[in-house]
């Protein structure tokens, strides 16, 4: 029973961290229809920034995340203005080469500048574990919980609710239709790649009081971004969070139901479950209301 | 009276192939111009190197007197340039009111024609029952009014029609071509391509006509209903393919 | 071979196949620096027969699939002993490919016991086997019970949280056994195993352990398992009269920083090496000296058993060299290495030192004069506390 | 056909020099082992099965633009075949091709069918497939049939044309990899050009529906892409598997290979045959010239693989679209391709781009 | 030869089609007009398999095809096009046409046997090596109908082939429609261009609002009046 429990909790607010960093894919993709394999290392990032400055303080941890986010926002701009947006015309889906590509650059990069493994930061968060339900649960975690949900909530909110949002949703239907009606795309193409990989390092900033980083996480979070956004549905953005904590108390529950490496396949087994029942995703699209 | 839109040895290239070549063109402020010619000749590329999004290489262009080469397309669009494509591009998963939205929140910088929603409906019933579906789900006639209604609502000073017609029931075309007549009332300059082009000199007051992406005569539509190149050049055959080539 | 350009004064090459990068670069970095620390010293020190010996390192990427070729390519380039290959996985590929290229393979540290298999050939296993009756696992238990007894409050129930892939399985084993063996009332509750690519939040676990209350907690992974399951343990409030980790995770130079000094402190683990060991009564070269060179020569880093290892390596490499009848004949340093018998606590005559009880390689390529060491954490320090002949101190129980 | 007809199809320059090109490639690759040492032979064989995967790969990928993560699973498959048959079971190791390709042909056509479930949105193709070959990793790797986490090892002693085998000495794999690149490359060519399936390909790449409308049953011909493409891909993993005598799990499953195969065939133009080949071929030729530089720390060889992403990065940013159409692109424009020229063509790439910006919507 | 028996399509709440019957005869054109959004399109849909009616059935020669695949459905001699082309810029035109003709050839030779005569009979022959993307849009319309009729079909469906013609090329297209249809095809027709239809239809299908309000010849539903006021407007008093 209390391993339930446990296995809820753990499993809902991870799942939360996947599903926001599903979330900067999945907008990154919807908008620009640009599958961003260097997202997970858009997260190390974030933690390998954190790491650098090495916060000792909420304020301090509070103020280096802003200044990492915002370098990373600043790189993903570059990213985009650079490297993608020549390619977006480009047959044989050129940009999925790209990021693939600037991925491993990432990883190596971060091998080099940090090479001492497994490092994380103190915890800044002023509370230690608390009791929830009669289970435990880490500050680090719990924090990085409720905030990946609030920042879950506010993105949605850009996207449907604000004039940026419907002009994104404007590009990700049609280009063409875009520019006739006199929207200038390669801003807003910009501006989701930096929102994606800002969102990316939020996730980063979030994980590493808790999470050992190492270079190789990237690839990891790459696929388990992939896997929310398949599950969620590339149209919903409810879908994303919702198969995000799927994710994430399948892991809970499969690192300890099942024993060994078969708790991996069992997760993705299950994916693949879900999208067959579902090919749609979890949630199917949710109808744009008129803005 | 200023003019509207201005080119000179203006030439549009489609991927490696020059299609348009060095073409001399004026719209005179507040008049409704024609442009014909048959199909490939070019007219649809014209439109698209005008707006933009096109290779083009243009000795002048100037827009409502503002010289504009190498503007990019959105600026001109928010210039109150407004093209409605052949092809539509509408936003298909957004709802028919939408697609009218999304250009009513880009702001008042077109200090064109204001048509509000209902106008627009009026114009077009069938859009209103049809306003909360998908603009993916529509007919080829339905998307066609909306593409229209949309470039309407885009507040233009300068509009461009790509084969309004394209597609339109009889009954339909005639509802839009009086539209169009009355919105050219109203001062706004518009450059109209038709295939139909009896109707097109009928409701323009000058015409240019296209053929092989060069503009062979510029005319009032009097002049042009009963010159002889009417039957022979413009009617001419399709141009032959090996002008390119094979590949 | 390669005699023809083989002059009397060109250096003696010795190949390393490492993982530099990829999962297990922690290990593979750290093996190749302190072999090359171990090589300069022996250069410095003359060489062998005033022969300077090459470190030729390839990087394996952290794949199995790649040793074979990268050993294949070494043979190629005339080199006639190599050292790999930093994990369990990386080696058991290279010790078949040796035996299939008849070339020398050192493994210095390299943990698991499906290395040499029934046996090979070509393969010398320089730390002590996983399962051996002294291997480290084993030790371990008994170093916890020993401690047990002694406070009068002998361990009754223990429980297990392994991880699945490289040596941890046999350390599972030899843990299991040595309980079941030698202190059949002592219940092992339950065992689990987890997948260390997966599992990213160890709570679940630990709660499912919180809640069977074991006096013995044994734990076995990797660093990247290790940095968070201690942590987990911590949050959960909870903590076993006595923790039992294992090599590579808990023995890890970043071990203590990363999860805390207080989370760390009192874990006791089956251990190669550490810089509290008494120096060789002979030894030129100290436990501490040569932390000190490693951090000097390589920025600040510190080196745990894994490192240390590798540099007794450079002795026993230097020591077959010097006895091979031919140094740029394989088969002949096979033959060397097999012969090398280094005795005596961290000392040689190479002016390195041996960190375990000496070096004898078996018929099958194990180093039967090996023994598991047992440390434990005490004010942030590896303190050695078993076998008795190297303890410096005694083990605390319970362990807060 | 006779020589004049076969003359014939070579009639513009750009057809000629690369048919001279293709020529002198065959020539010098089957010249190869007799002129470099045996590591740099190795190093060959590894160019030709990351040639044989991105060429297999790209029969659905490229040709049916079906952007699979499975081959993977393919490739793992064949690994794992002779690893479980032969090795284990000791099967003859052709009939354990064999029968790779056969379940990997098999899981091919299954996958390809569920996800025509989803239309024809890449995207999802793509990490549906993934999701299948990460399955199947899990699954491997707690498996004691493929040796679990530990993989699986040739243990027997078994050299010769036989067993597919040989120790010390790489010349032969090589020349069995030549073979079967070879045969697989004049029998898609074929496959492409004259049969019905083969020339569908192209449509249900472009417009499915429309291929629907031509009487072309695009989700079986799909399946039947994936089926022959996955079937091929998984004897270049049953050769690289008796090169390595290892198989484990994350050796021929890890996405990496997969993600490998996808961007070897499209850099070197997924639209062509000979694309991926040259990718494949050009990659294991930058890997082993990185790595010569006496990898002796972390961090050149970190730097190394940093510099092969830039390379690749570089390639596809001001590449159009792949190494071999860029070739050809290049040849046009000195020889002409029986167009007449734009003068214009070369004057200003900038408006070129611009144009193209908006061109992909 | 083709029947379509009170075929009903709904999407979602909204009836597109109700209770539809008509039949189109072998060598003969039969022009289906009707307001935009009447639902012509839909019931071409319907005919070729791409949707499955609610109600009613489709035979052909007396076999039903109500719901068969598309594929399927052109192996029963149904040859369509398409109102808004897809995404074919890059297809060639002799593959295009070579693909349909494999319905009834079996033989690489065969097929291309076929497409070259098609070509020809069409005169396109000198685009045959030209992608469809850059050859004039009236082209490949016309390289719809020879790719159609390569599938020596018994039926020929055409969603608004003239539309964004000109008048010359009406002509033009009109020849070559005639063409098929002495080729003994029956021809359903799509078409706003009534100069087209004027010119083609043996027989004319008014559809509104889903259901068919009249039939006859041209001049014969000219004259309807709801016809006229749904449809046709001006274009009535000609
Ligand atoms: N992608 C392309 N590459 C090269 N040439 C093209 C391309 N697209 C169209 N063309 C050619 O450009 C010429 C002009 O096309 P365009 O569509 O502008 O003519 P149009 O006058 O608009 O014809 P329509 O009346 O059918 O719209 C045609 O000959 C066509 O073959
Ligand atoms: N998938 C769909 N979902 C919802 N409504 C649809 C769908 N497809 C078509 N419709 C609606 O059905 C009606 C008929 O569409 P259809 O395309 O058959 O008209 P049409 O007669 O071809 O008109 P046009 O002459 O303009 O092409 C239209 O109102 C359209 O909006
Ligand atoms: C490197 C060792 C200390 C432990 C490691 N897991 C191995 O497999 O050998
Ligand atoms: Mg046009
Ligand atoms: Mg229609």
């Amino acid at each position: 029973m209390q391993t339930l429990t446990q296995i809820l909790m753990t499993g809902v607010l991870q799942g939360l961290i996947y599903a926001l960093i599903g979330l900067g894919l999945y907008l990154i993709f919807s908008v620009m229809r640009v599958v961003n394999f260097a997202h997970g290392f858009f997260v190390l990032l974030g933690m390998y920034g954190l790491l650098w400055v090495g916060p000792t303080s909420l304020p301090g941890f509070l103020a280096a995340t802003v200044v990492v986010v915002a370098v990373a926002g600043a790189f993903g701009y570059v990213v985009e203005r650079v490297l993608i947006e020549s390619t977006l015309h480009k047959p044989g889906h050129a940009q999925l080469v790209i990021t693939i590509s600037l991925g491993l650059a990432m990883q190596y990069f971060f091998q080099i500048m940090f090479p001492e493994p497994y490092q994380k930061i103190a915890n800044p968060w002023p509370f230690d574990a608390i009791q929830v339900l009669g289970v435990t649960v880490g500050s680090g975690r719990l924090a990085a919980g409720v905030i990946s949900l609030l920042l879950a909530l506010g993105v949605s909110f850009l996207v449907y609710k604000t004039r940026f949002g419907s002009l994104m949703r404007a590009c990700s239907q049609s280009l063409e239709g875009a520019v006739h009606v006199g929207i200038n795309y390669t801003r807003v193409y910009r501006a989701t790649f930096a929102l994606g990989a800002a969102i990316a390092a939020i996730a980063g900033a979030l994980l590493i009081p808790f999470q050992p980083v190492s270079p190789h996480l990237g690839l990891e979070l790459t696929i388990k971004a992939f896997i929310v956004v398949v599950v969620g549905g590339s149209e919903s953005m409810w879908g994303v969070l919702s198969a995000g904590i799927l994710l994430g108390i399948a892991e809970a529950a499969g690192s300890i139901l099942v024993s060994g490496s078969l708790a991996t396949s069992a997760i993705y087994l299950l994916f693949l479950a879900v999208i067959l029942v579902r090919p749609q995703g979890l949630v199917m699209r949710r109808k744009v209301s008129s803005s | 009276m200023d003019t509207a839109l201005l080119v000179e040895q203006f030439s549009v290239w489609r991927g490696r192939s020059e299609i348009v070549r060095s073409v001399d063109l004026t719209i005179p402020g507040g008049t409704l111009v024609a442009l014909v010619g048959s199909n490939g000749a070019g007219k649809t590329t014209f439109i698209e190197g005008v707006l933009g999004i096109l290779t083009t290489k243009a000795g002048r262009f100037e827009l409502f007197g503002e010289d504009v080469r190498g503007r990019k397309p959105w600026d001109l669009v928010n210039d109150g340039l407004v093209v409605v494509p052949q092809e539509r591009r509408l936003f298909p998963m957004m709802t028919v009111e939408e697609n009218l939205d999304i250009v009513g929140s880009k702001g008042d910088k077109g200090r064109g024609a204001r048509f509000t929603r209902d106008e627009l409906y009026d114009l077009f019933p069938r859009l209103q029952e049809r306003s909360s579906n998908f603009a993916g789900t529509l007919s080829g006639g339905e998307r066609s009014m909306l593409a229209i209604a949309r470039g309407l609502a885009l507040q233009p000073r300068l509009l461009i029609l790509d084969e309004p017609s394209l597609g339109l029931a009889p009954v339909v075309i005639d509802s839009i071509m009086a539209t169009i007549r009355e919105i050219s009332q109203t001062g706004l300059s518009i450059l109209l391509v038709e295939q139909n082009v009896h109707q097109a000199l009928a409701m323009a007051s000058w015409a240019h006509v296209l053929d092989a992406g060069a503009v062979i005569a510029s005319d009032t539509s009097d002049h042009l209903r009963d010159s002889p190149l009417l039957e022979s050049g413009y009617l001419g055959v399709v141009p032959a393919a090996d002008e390119k080539g094979t590949v | 071979g390669g005699d023809d350009e083989g002059g009397d004064d060109a250096p003696i090459k010795v190949g390393v196949v490492a993982a530099l990068t990829g999962i297990a670069a922690p290990y593979g970095v750290q093996s190749l620096n302190s072999f090359k620390l171990a090589v300069e010293d022996l250069n410095e020190a003359g060489g062998i027969d005033g022969r300077d010996i090459e470190v030729v390192a390839l990087d394996n990427r952290s794949k199995p699939e790649e040793v074979p070729a990268l050993m294949r390519r070494l043979v190629g380039e005339d080199v006639n002993v190599i050292l790999g290959a930093s994990s369990t996985p990386l080696t058991v590929t290279g010790a078949q490919a040796a035996d299939q290229l008849k070339v020398p393979l050192l493994v210095p540290m390299e943990a698991g016991d499906v290395i040499i298999g029934e046996g090979r050939s070509h393969v010398f296993k320089l730390a002590p086997s996983v399962l051996a009756d002294q291997g480290w696992s084993a030790q371990g238990v008994r170093a916890v019970m020993k401690g047990s007894e002694e406070a009068g409050d002998p361990i009754r129930t223990a429980y297990m949280i392994n991880a699945s892939t490289g040596a941890f399985p046999e350390a599972g084993k030899a843990w299991a056994g040595t309980l079941e063996k030698e202190f059949p009332d002592v219940e092992l509750i339950d065992t689990l195993t987890f997948d260390e690519a997966s599992t990213s939040d160890f709570g679940p676990l630990v709660a499912k352990a919180k809640a069977a209350n074991p006096d013995l907690l044994i734990f076995g992974g990797n660093p990247q398992s290790a940095f968070q399951f201690y942590p987990a343990l911590q949050d959960s409030g909870w903590q076993p009269k006595a923790t039992l980790g294992s090599l590579g995770g808990n023995t890890n130079s970043q071990f203590i920083s990363s999860v805390g000094a207080e989370a760390a402190d009192g874990d006791v683990a089956g251990n190669y090496w550490t810089a509290e060991l008494k120096p060789g009564d002979d030894a030129k070269q100290t436990p501490q000296g040569f932390v000190d060179d490693y951090k000097e020569a390589y920025d600040g880093q510190v080196p745990d058993g894994v490192g240390a290892y590798y540099y007794s390596a450079g002795a026993v490499v230097a020591e077959a060299l010097r006895n091979a009848d031919d140094v740029d004949d394989r088969e002949s340093i096979t033959k060397a290495l097999r012969e090398v018998d280094i005795a005596g606590i961290n000392g040689d005559d190479n002016g390195l030192y041996i960190v375990s009880h000496g070096v004898d390689f078996d018929e099958q390529g194990f180093n039967a004069a090996a023994v598991g060491l047992v440390t434990q954490i005490q004010d942030g320090k590896y303190v050695p506390v078993f076998p008795d002949d190297v303890a410096n101190a005694t083990i605390v129980y319970p362990k807060r | 056909m006779s020589v004049p007809e076969l003359l014939a199809r070579f009639d513009t320059p750009v057809k000629r020099i690369n048919a001279v090109i293709a020529t002198v490639a065959i020539v010098c690759a089957v010249l190869y082992p007799f002129v470099v040492e045996s590591p740099l032979v190795s190093v060959g064989f590894v160019a030709l099965i990351f040639a044989m995967r991105n060429f297999t790969w790209n029969i659905a990928g490229g040709l049916t633009g079906l952007l699979s993560l499975a081959h993977v699973a393919g490739f793992g498959i064949g690994a794992f075949a002779v690893a479980i048959l032969t090795w284990t079971h000791g099967w003859n190791v052709w009939l354990a091709i064999l029968a790779g390709m056969a379940v990997s042909a098999a899981v091919g056509v299954g996958v390809s069918l569920i996800m025509s479930r989803f239309g024809v949105n890449a995207f999802f193709f793509a990490l549906g497939t993934m999701a299948l070959s990460l399955a199947i990793a899990g699954i491997a790797a707690s498996w004691s049939v493929t040796g679990g986490n530990d993989g699986l090892q040739n243990l027997s002693a078994d050299e010769g044309l036989l067993h597919l085998q040989w120790f010390t000495n790489p010349v032969p794999l090589y020349f069995v990899a030549l073979l079967l690149l070879a045969l697989m490359v004049i029998g898609t060519a074929w496959m492409v050009k004259r049969t019905r399936f083969g020339r569908s390909l192209a449509f249900i790449r472009e417009d499915p529906q429309m291929a629907a409308s031509m009487g072309i049953d695009v989700v079986r011909n799909q399946a039947g892409a994936m089926g022959l493409s996955m079937g091929l891909t998984a004897v270049s993993g049953s050769l690289m598997a008796q090169y390595t005598n290892f198989v484990s799990y994350d050796s021929v499953f890890s996405m990496e290979i997969g993600i490998a195969m996808m961007v070897g065939a499209i850099i070197g133009g997924s639209a062509t045959l000979a694309g991926p080949i040259v990718a494949g071929i050009g990659i294991a030729a930058l890997e082993e010239a990185l790595r010569s530089f006496d990898v002796s720390s972390s961090n050149v060889s970190s730097f190394t693989q940093i510099l092969y992403a830039v390379i690749v990065i570089v390639l596809v940013r001001y590449g159009t679209d792949g190494i071999v159409p860029m070739w050809n692109a290049l040849l046009e424009r000195l020889f002409g391709d029986g167009r007449d020229p734009d003068p214009e063509d070369l004057e200003d790439e900038r408006r070129d781009e611009a144009s193209k910006e908006v061109a992909h919507a | 030869m083709l029947e379509v028996r009170g075929v009903a399509k709904k999407f979602g709440g909204l009836r597109v089609l109700t209770d539809v019957s008509f039949e189109a005869e072998s060598g003969q054109v039969t022009a289906l007009i009707g307001p935009n959004g009447a639902g012509k399109s839909t019931l071409v849909n319907l005919v070729s398999g791409y949707l499955t009616p609610n109600a009613g059935s489709i035979t052909l020669d007396g076999k039903d095809i109500t719901g068969m695949a598309p594929a399927k459905v052109f192996g029963e001699g149904v040859a369509r096009t398409f109102q808004v082309s897809g995404n074919v810029a890059e297809l060639n035109v002799f593959e295009c046409v070579a693909m349909s003709a494999y319905r009834t050839a079996s033989s690489y030779r065969g097929a291309n046997e076929i497409a070259e005569e098609e070509l020809k009979r069409f005169d396109l022959w000198q685009y045959r090596s030209r992608a469809l993307g850059d050859i004039p849009t009236a082209m490949v319309r016309i390289v719809d109908c020879a790719r159609g009729m390569a599938a020596r079909p018994k039926i020929l469906l055409l969603d608004e082939v003239m539309a964004g013609l000109t008048p010359a090329e009406v002509d033009i297209v009109i020849e070559q429609v005639r063409a098929c249809r002495d080729a003994g095809v029956a021809i359903v027709m799509i078409e706003h261009v009534l100069q087209a239809v004027n010119a083609l239809a043996d027989r004319v299908v008014v559809l509104n609002q889903g259901t068919i309000v009249a039939t006859g010849s041209m001049a014969e539903v000219s004259q309807n009046d709801e016809v006229k006021e749904a449809y046709l407007g001006s274009a009535a008093v000609k």
